[in-house]
């Protein structure tokens, strides 16, 4: 094969073609995503193209940082102060199909108030195939809603107080879409007006300190004890409270001593005191005193018989009075138990055993934990310890079982545990901290699942009351 | 009927690429859950297989039999990303539509199925006929399972709200292979009437006797009897 | 459309990129060469082109397993065009040009059953047995009295991929418009009835009975009894009596019809 | 480190299973599974082109294009490779089988396309998939991982193609409408195959 013959042939032919294809095909690659490289910037006044048309421009860009920019649903990476006052916040709802949804939330500020939603558009959705500006419709109806977002309900796909079938077409993403949106407000009060904004389980709980407030629930005789410590309410000092609610009437209504000696008694009306004035009344007419749900009009107390002056404090009466009654029905929802975050009620099912009397037979199914999978333990809970605890098969065969301590598998550990000791685990009441699972003499790693176990029980020894009242007969 | 309109009329209806051929089978079941989407992939691919037809048909003697799939290949994902960029940088808002369709055509089967059956033997026009007719071909069978699809399966048509019966077994997958199964078996069915009907009539055309049609002595003997 | 600031090209990036690209594909096919040195097939390039002209349809019509087969008998020469019968004429021609052999024009053909007996024919017993022609004749020629006739099974109907045989009185008939004369239906009849004739015939022998009249008379009530007359009637001479059955030859036959006037026994059937 | 090798099988197998949960790579499932035979050799064509890729493409993504930062090229590096083992692949089923060669026919070139493979080696680099087959942390992933699923997926993909042949070759028996015949029955058949497979995105 002589060299002139080599060129002459095929394999030579072939190689040379191919090589200056992929040489002049790379070249033009490289060349072209330099040229027509878009910047980040560009592709932002692209947005605002599109979404003013020219009319308005940055005026301020707000700073974000992971504290204010982060919250449970969605996350805002940008949010800028725009010429005409609103506000145009950039934020992800989680949830979305395959990957979270952007979106563009522009946010009407009336002189320093939030006065909702003008705008809502795209950014990109990975994942979702084509929900561009082909259906900006789509989007509208988020803007339809300003007064009821005024009043501070939420966008949402159920639940009963949230403005729901806002979106329709491809439901996949639809919570994501809500959650998007619902940051981007979030993000407004908290970052830019500065409200504290968190989210609440109850009604007028923005006054109540959960911390030191407990609910008794007696699922047999429908009624509530609650001890309600109020927050401090301008100068009136925080009040503490015995309520009792039975079949949604305040029963029993008692200002514990701790606020007498800050004020004074004469000041506040005998009846508010000794709480006769609440015992018989339901939520609705406790509501009546409260118009806008929070303040109280000084002069209605004369209409109600009672002595004026500590409005503050007496306002704070009627807010716990309207606190226990209102969330009367909240308080028998399993959700709002402690620790029930995580669990998967529709699944998991509670026996009360008469004949042993105050023995709990729990299934309790936990809901999917990150990439850990969804875990079913079987706890039975006797005189308010775990007597049994064992984590049923499912979980096995999708994890590595070396990772998860023995001793929490079947559940030794937690047999004899305290509320106190399983909470000590839980700091935040829900994450566990890796490091202390050494600490507690188990197998570190795999700590979505374990802490899917430390869940469970906690959830079991807390609400062992409620079930033992409120769990089927067995 | 001239070269060029049988090219157009075998990549339209004869051999349409999705019934009859039966090829880009994963963009047709993945993208046609509504016809927007149908439509986009289909305007898309039909641009992509113009631009690739016509290259691969201009290189078709230079590249040697040995290694035509990668040099094909490279020509085909080089050009869609560059008109990825260009699109993205040029035309903001028809990439916003479309954009999302170009990755998932390099991947498709018909371009290289094209380019390798047809481009890579035919000169250059009836490469780009047919790039055109097998991409508008692809775009009405993409679109007609996708309003099949999008009317049963999420009662919308083009995204406007008909009615709320909605059938979950048609935005399926399963409900994909289905409905493209019933397509092809339509498909079928219609051209084989074509074709019987085409056949008798040039069959019966051959069967004139060679004299003509009546002047033959022994039809008009019996007829007159 | 306003003129978009273009960003800077780093050329030390395009160097980057070309010289890996380059680095694959030379690497790569290096090993395609050497994987193609190793695999060499012997497979002469006329076999290729000629494979790459037919219909590649794989139908079997030319009684071979696949086109490549009929390919390499083409070569060898053990085959002729002609028995490709789904492969266009120009492809033919291009075919023909490689191979250097001389291919006529074939006229099309059409497949025709040489039998109308069916509920006209007697049987010798009744069968109940395989829907299955092949089935049938393995018991002494099937159930029919004439051991020529056709059985009704349906064994042609199944196998004809153009669905062009039907059984209307339980015997074979072709419909000329849908056959593509594709042979399935010769090969699958056990009898042997099918047979190719020009597709503009008019006129055919419903027959393939060898036997004398008399003979034919007791099993059958449409069957030639080689009477002969087709043969005198027949003005350009294209019909000749061969062991009792008339054989037309369709390059003379002027398609006037008299012999099927003449037949007693309706046994020639005409067309159109 | 047993756990992850169980969970990639299952996965790659069954609950991940390429052809029917993962719908990819469907125009050869449909195109060449007429006969198991022939579905046979075309997945252990499919699973060969797959470990090789993803033998090549793997350390590809991760020393050179990672390191470069020239990430976007990753497609066209990925396809330009597969491209050229299925040439090769071409070359050595032309020489072995020239029955096969001719069954696949236009289904051969059209592996280069085939979404499956490039899937596999865009999971397997993909940010994801240490979670999907339970390791700890990304930094555990390594080669022998992704080729283990790149061999596991190809037969998940085999075992889909045989499951259709056979199915294929029972149907062909049937009496069926004759527009039916081909394609559409395959497609009904799939359909079916697909809803069993549906169960195993469930758990």
């Amino acid at each position: 094969m002589t060299v002139k013959q080599f060129f002459k042939s095929n394999a030579f032919k072939s190689l040379a073609v191919l090589l200056a294809i992929v040489i002049i095909a790379g070249g033009l690659l490289a060349i072209f995503n330099d040229l027509l490289f878009v910047s980040d910037e560009e592709r932002f006044n692209r947005t605002i193209e599109k979404i003013y048309g020219g009319s308005a421009t940055v005026e301020e860009t707000l700073t974000i940082t992971d504290e204010n920019g982060t919250f449970d649903k969605g996350a805002v990476s940008a949010a800028y102060k725009m010429s005409d006052g609103n506000y145009l916040i950039h934020s992800s709802g989680k949830g979305g199909y395959g990957g979270d949804v952007y979106l563009w939330v522009v946010v009407i500020a009336e002189n320093g108030k939030f006065g909702g939603i003008e705008k809502v558009l795209l950014d990109t959705s990975d994942g979702e195939t084509l929900l561009g500006n082909f259906r900006d419709s789509f989007y509208e109806n988020f803007t339809k809603h300003n007064d009821e977002l005024v009043e501070g309900k939420y966008f949402g796909t159920s639940g009963s107080d949230v403005i729901n079938n806002v979106v329709t077409g491809t439901t996949l993403s639809s919570n994501a879409m809500c959650n998007a949106v619902n940051t981007a407000i979030d993000f407004f009060k908290s970052a830019v007006l500065g409200e504290e904004v968190v989210s609440y389980t109850y009604l007028y709980e923005k006054y109540v300190d959960m911390t030191q407030t407990t609910i008794e629930r007696d699922f047999a005789a429908n009624s509530v004890t609650l001890r309600i410590v109020m927050q401090a309410n301008g100068i009136a000092p925080s009040i503490a409270f015995d309520v009792t609610v039975k079949d949604g009437a305040i029963t029993a209504f008692e200002a514990t001593k701790p606020f007498v000696q800050q004020y004074d008694e004469t000041k506040i009306d005998e009846s508010l005191r000794n709480g006769t004035y609440f015992v018989g009344k339901t939520a609705e007419e406790i509501a009546a005193a409260l118009p806008d749900g929070e303040t109280l009009d000084p002069a209605k107390l004369e209409g109600l018989g009672l002595a004026t002056g500590a409005s503050r404090s007496s306002e704070s009466f009627f807010r716990a009075a309207a606190f226990a009654t209102a969330n009367f029905e909240a308080f028998f929802a399993p959700e709002n138990l402690t620790y029930a975050s995580y669990v998967d009620f529709e699944q998991s099912t509670f026996t009360w055993n008469y004949t042993e009397g105050n023995e709990v037979k729990m299934h309790i199914v936990m809901q999917a934990n990150g990439i850990a999978p969804s875990i079913a333990f079987d706890v039975t809970v006797k005189d308010g310890a775990i007597t049994a605890f064992e984590a049923t098969k499912p979980f096995v065969q999708q994890y590595d079982e070396t990772k998860i301590d023995e001793s929490l598998r079947n559940g030794t550990y937690f047999v004899g545990k305290t509320l106190e000791e399983i909470a000590a685990a839980l700091p935040d009441g829900e994450t566990l901290d890796p490091a202390k699972l050494g600490g507690l003499g188990l197998a570190t790693g795999a700590s979505r699942s374990s802490e899917s176990f430390f869940r469970a029980a906690a959830f079991a020894l807390s609400n062992y009351t409620f079930y033992l009242t409120g769990g089927e007969q067995a | 009927m001239n070269k060029y309109v049988k090219t157009a009329v075998d990549g339209l209806i004869t051999n349409n690429a999705t019934f009859k051929l039966v090829l880009g089978t994963c963009a047709t079941l993945a993208l046609t859950t509504s016809a927007i989407n149908g439509v986009g992939m289909g305007l898309s691919v039909t641009a992509v297989l113009l631009l690739s037809n016509v290259v691969i048909s201009l290189l078709r003697k230079v590249i040697p039999n040995t290694v035509r799939i990668p040099a094909f290949i490279v020509i085909i994902a080089t050009m869609v990303t560059i008109l990825r960029m260009a699109l993205d940088k040029f035309l903001p808002d028809l990439y916003d539509s479309m954009g999302v369709f170009l990755p998932l055509i390099v991947v498709n089967c018909i371009i290289l199925g094209r380019a390798e059956a047809f481009a890579s033997k035919q000169p250059v026009l009836d490469s780009a006929i047919d790039g055109v007719a097998t991409g508008l071909g692809f775009t009405a069978a993409l679109t007609i399972m996708g309003v099949i699809r999008e009317l049963l399966g999420s009662g919308s048509f083009f995204g406007i709200q008909l009615w709320d019966f909605k059938i979950g077994f048609f935005t399926s997958s399963a409900g994909a292979f289905f409905v493209y199964g019933m397509c092809i078996a339509l498909f079928t069915l219609i051209s084989n009437r074509v074709e019987y009907a085409h056949r008798a009539r040039k069959a019966r055309e051959l069967r004139v006797p060679a004299e003509g049609p009546l002047d033959a002595p022994g039809i008009s003997a019996k007829e007159e009897a | 459309m306003k003129f978009l600031l273009l960003q800077p090209v780093q050329w030390a990036q395009v160097g980057i990129v070309i010289g890996i690209f380059a680095a694959i594909s030379v690497l790569l096919t290096v090993c395609i060469l050497l994987v193609a040195k190793f695999c060499k097939t012997n497979a002469d390039e006329k076999m290729e082109k000629i494979l790459e002209n037919l219909a590649g349809a794989n139908c079997g019509g030319c009684g071979c397993t696949g086109c490549a087969g009929f390919a390499a008998k083409l070569c060898k020469g053990e085959a002729t065009l002609a028995d490709c019968h789904v492969t266009g004429d120009d492809k033919k021609e291009e075919i023909a040009k490689i191979l250097g052999v001389t291919v006529e024009a074939s006229k099309p053909t059409v497949s025709v059953c040489r039998c109308a007996g069916g509920k006209n024919a007697a049987d010798k017993f009744v069968y109940s047995g395989a829907q299955d022609c092949a089935e049938e004749a393995k018991l002494d020629g099937g159930a029919k009295a004439c051991k020529y006739g056709c059985l009704g099974d349906g064994n042609c109907e199944r196998v004809c991929p153009e669905s062009a045989i039907s059984l209307p009185e339980g015997c074979a008939c072709v419909d000329p418009d849908r056959c593509t004369s594709c042979g399935a239906c010769i090969r699958a009849c056990p009898k042997d009835l099918f047979m190719r004739i020009p597709a503009d015939a008019k006129v055919y022998v419903a027959c393939a009975n060898h036997d004398r009249g008399k003979a034919v008379m007791d099993v059958c009530s449409v069957g030639c009894i080689a009477c002969g007359k087709c043969a005198k009637v027949c003005p350009s001479g294209a019909i000749a009596m061969v062991d009792n059955l008339p054989v037309i030859n369709y390059d003379l036959c002027t398609k006037c019809g008299k012999c099927a006037e003449a037949c007693p026994r309706h046994t020639i059937q005409t067309r159109y | 480190m047993l756990g992850t090798i169980i969970t990639i099988i299952v996965a790659a197998l069954f609950s991940q299973n390429f052809i029917l949960v993962k719908f990819l790579g469907i125009c050869p499932f449909l195109g060449v599974s007429k006969k198991t035979s022939s579905s046979v050799s075309m997945g252990i064509a499919v699973t060969l082109v797959m470990v090789l890729a993803t033998l090549v493409t793997y350390p590809l993504y991760e020393y050179i294009l990672v390191p470069l930062k020239i990430e976007y090229l990753e497609i066209i590096f990925f396809i330009f490779i597969i491209a050229a083992l299925v040439q090769m692949l071409e070359k050595i089923i032309e020489k072995l089988s020239p029955s096969l060669y001719q069954t696949m026919g236009i289904y051969l070139p059209l592996i280069t396309t085939n979404c499956a493979i490039l899937g596999v080696a865009e999971l397997v680099i993909g940010s994801g998939f240490y979670a999907d087959i339970g390791l700890a942390a990304a930094a555990d992933m390594n080669l022998w991982f992704a080729l283990l699923y790149a061999l596991f997926a190809g037969l998940g993909f085999t075992l889909a193609m045989v499951l259709m042949g056979g199915m294929r070759e029972r149907i062909e028996k049937l009496p069926i409408a004759k527009c039916m015949k081909g394609f559409p029955i395959t497609m009904v058949a799939a359909c079916f195959m697909a809803m069993a497979f549906y169960v195993f995105t469930l758990i």
